[in-house]
């Protein structure tokens, strides 16, 4: 890998001729190319990141676009466009409600036991859904919970950020609103039921009812 | 489920073609999808929701699903009872000596996991209804070789190298049938081995304790190990050279030599 | 096939606005476009010459240059960035059934000596398997085992990790994770099950196989 702060034998390629590189590269690419990848393939003393940061502006707005995908970058077509490329499009597999359901929570909770899933789902996951997700590469392993019998748990991939055109798993939609409405934990919120209480004072259901 | 027979039984018959959630659960994802079906129709925000009411509604379902004869799965009576012991406890005066989470909680708690499966079903939906790789938007139709020092490259996929070791681990599940005797201990081995080590067995022995090395760390060869050595035992107590003892059902079984 | 002279139902997209739909389809296309096939493709009424040529233009002196190709057109990497494609004629094999098993042996088992792979696998492992794996950076030499001979073992290295996406040995799902994820074809035989949970000895290689 090429470390840019390396004292170069030879000057660093023009800002100019470093976009260029950068350009050539992701067009070369289906998949996106991570920064390190970038470095070890243009000359000593590139300064990727800025060439990126240049390339995308000029994309803005074209018939293609500079993406991110978690720490890598890819072009692709802007999806106004897409209506242009019936012979490209890929015939996917419509998903079964568990598999799209179960693919929302390992995304919004990852890491995620199977475990977790189940508990949200309130039924079994079946077999042949996590399997499908795993095949279509949308989740992979993750690391195994640090608590008792050390189950794996589950996480998105890039190419589940790239599919759904996602810069990072932070940037899933609505995910600020879940976590603060407390819908990402494993239980109520502590004030949700007293809250609540105020809200409806008919509903008695609820008074005192303070959670944990 | 006995006890909530009594609740509303009023609930007749007749009503139940005209309800649209007649008691077909196959189109459910399991109870807490069918209770969040009936508390949408309650029209009221999930924080709102009246629990009782929702454990009335699904005591009501499972009642009628018991007139029309229909099996409902385990984990659908599981929700029932627990919905009956939810409800009991919200209608009862609390217990001040009783331990655990009071009714309310239990009902806040509930109410959560509703929310919580309906945040998912409709992140669920607006992540399929975003701009898709291949549907809206597109990769490089002619993607160049983008190789580096290598000339020969060998690639691996993790889903390739977990599928590899499971059918390591699991061949002997679907591999075509074939009479493998390596894997195989008869009895006449057994019977071989066991007159040999006779001669040391002059207390009671549990039998697994005579099986070969070799034939202990497989299942396989271990399970072949064990009916041999057994059916061996049992023929020489047949010609009196041993006797066989077991204490109780699944204990070791247990052989000592026979000296007349 | 369209033909723009057609008097159009609707006025035709503005200049820039076809230029971003040739860019799209020129990107995504397999195979060079005819410009017959840009009409098809585009809404009635569009120029896709002037398209073309106002893209070719664009792109002129970029990392990527539009192209003609016989009576057709494509995006090209800019001939001076060739050496960025590093277009050694990479020929990408699939490692071999034997490595496989090998590698998910140690990765399963390390530190795992050659007599351990060879007992899994029920036949001798060739001198030629290891000393790929060992090339490859995906296996290396352990410590010696403490056992008579005192065999060298193998264990997997951090290259491997990165192929394989990894954070290390210990997230590899166990076997009992890939069963529940539908990545076994065939159920155990009943008994099976509980068997595993009594073996105490063999539950352990598959649940916490790296030793390290």
């Amino acid at each position: 890998m090429t470390d840019p702060r390396e004292r170069p034998l030879f000057d660093a390629p023009a800002a100019g001729e470093q976009e260029r590189m950068v350009e050539a590269i992701l067009f070369a690419s289906a998949a996106p190319v991570t920064v390190a990848d970038l470095h070890a393939r243009m000359p000593h003393g590139c300064d990727a990141p800025a060439a990126l940061e240049a390339l995308r502006e000029r994309y803005a707005g074209r018939g293609v676009e500079v993406v991110r995908v978690g720490d890598a970058w890819a072009i692709r077509t802007a999806a106004d466009l897409g209506f242009l490329m019936a012979r490209e499009t890929v015939e996917t597999r419509r998903l079964s409600r568990a598999a799209t359901e179960t693919l929302a929570i390992v995304a919004y909770h990852q890491p995620c036991t199977r475990a977790e899933i189940e508990e949200i789902r309130g039924v079994a996951v079946g077999r042949g859904t996590l399997d499908q997700l795993l095949e279509l590469e949308w989740i992979r392993f993750g690391r195994r919970r640090q608590s008792p019998g050390r189950p794996v748990t589950f996480v998105v991939t890039q190419e589940f950020l790239d599919h759904f055109g996602l810069e990072s798993a932070r940037d899933l939609p609505g995910l600020k609103d879940l976590r603060a409405a407390g819908l990402l934990e494993s239980r109520p919120p502590p004030d949700r039921a007293s809250e609540e209480a105020v809200d409806e004072p008919q509903e008695e259901l609820f008074e005192e009812g303070d959670g944990s | 489920m006995a006890e909530m027979a009594g609740s509303d039984a009023g609930a007749p018959v007749g009503a139940v073609a005209e309800e649209a959630l007649i008691v077909d659960v196959d189109g459910f994802e399991g109870p807490l999808d069918l209770l969040l079906t009936f508390a949408r129709t309650q029209k009221v925000d999930l924080r709102q929701i009246s629990v009782l009411a929702l454990a009335r509604q699904y005591l009501d379902f499972v009642e009628r699903a018991k007139i029309l004869r229909i099996e409902l799965a385990a984990d659908y009576l599981v929700m029932a009872a627990w919905l009956a012991f939810l409800k009991s406890r919200l209608l009862l005066p609390p217990d001040p000596g009783e331990e655990g989470p009071s009714g309310e909680d239990l009902a806040a708690h509930l109410a959560f996991q509703l929310e919580r499966l309906e945040a998912m079903r409709d992140a669920a939906a607006r992540l399929m209804g975003r701009d898709r790789k291949g549907r809206d938007f597109f990769v490089r139709g002619v993607p160049e070789q983008i190789e580096r020092k290598r000339h020969v490259r060998y690639t691996a996929g993790l889903m390739e190298l977990m599928q590899a070791y499971s059918r390591l681990r699991t061949r002997d599940e679907f591999r075509p049938y074939t009479m493998d005797r390596d894997r195989v201990m008869t009895m006449e081995e057994a019977l071989e081995r066991m007159r040999d080590l006779l001669g040391f067995a002059g207390s009671w022995t549990d039998l697994s304790s005579w099986m070969p090395d070799g034939w202990r760390r497989d299942a396989v060869m271990r399970r072949s190990a064990t009916a041999s050595h057994f059916a061996a035992s049992l023929e020489l107590v047949k010609a009196g050279r041993i006797e066989i003892r077991q204490d109780e059902t699944f204990s070791p079984i247990e052989v000592r030599r026979r000296d007349d």
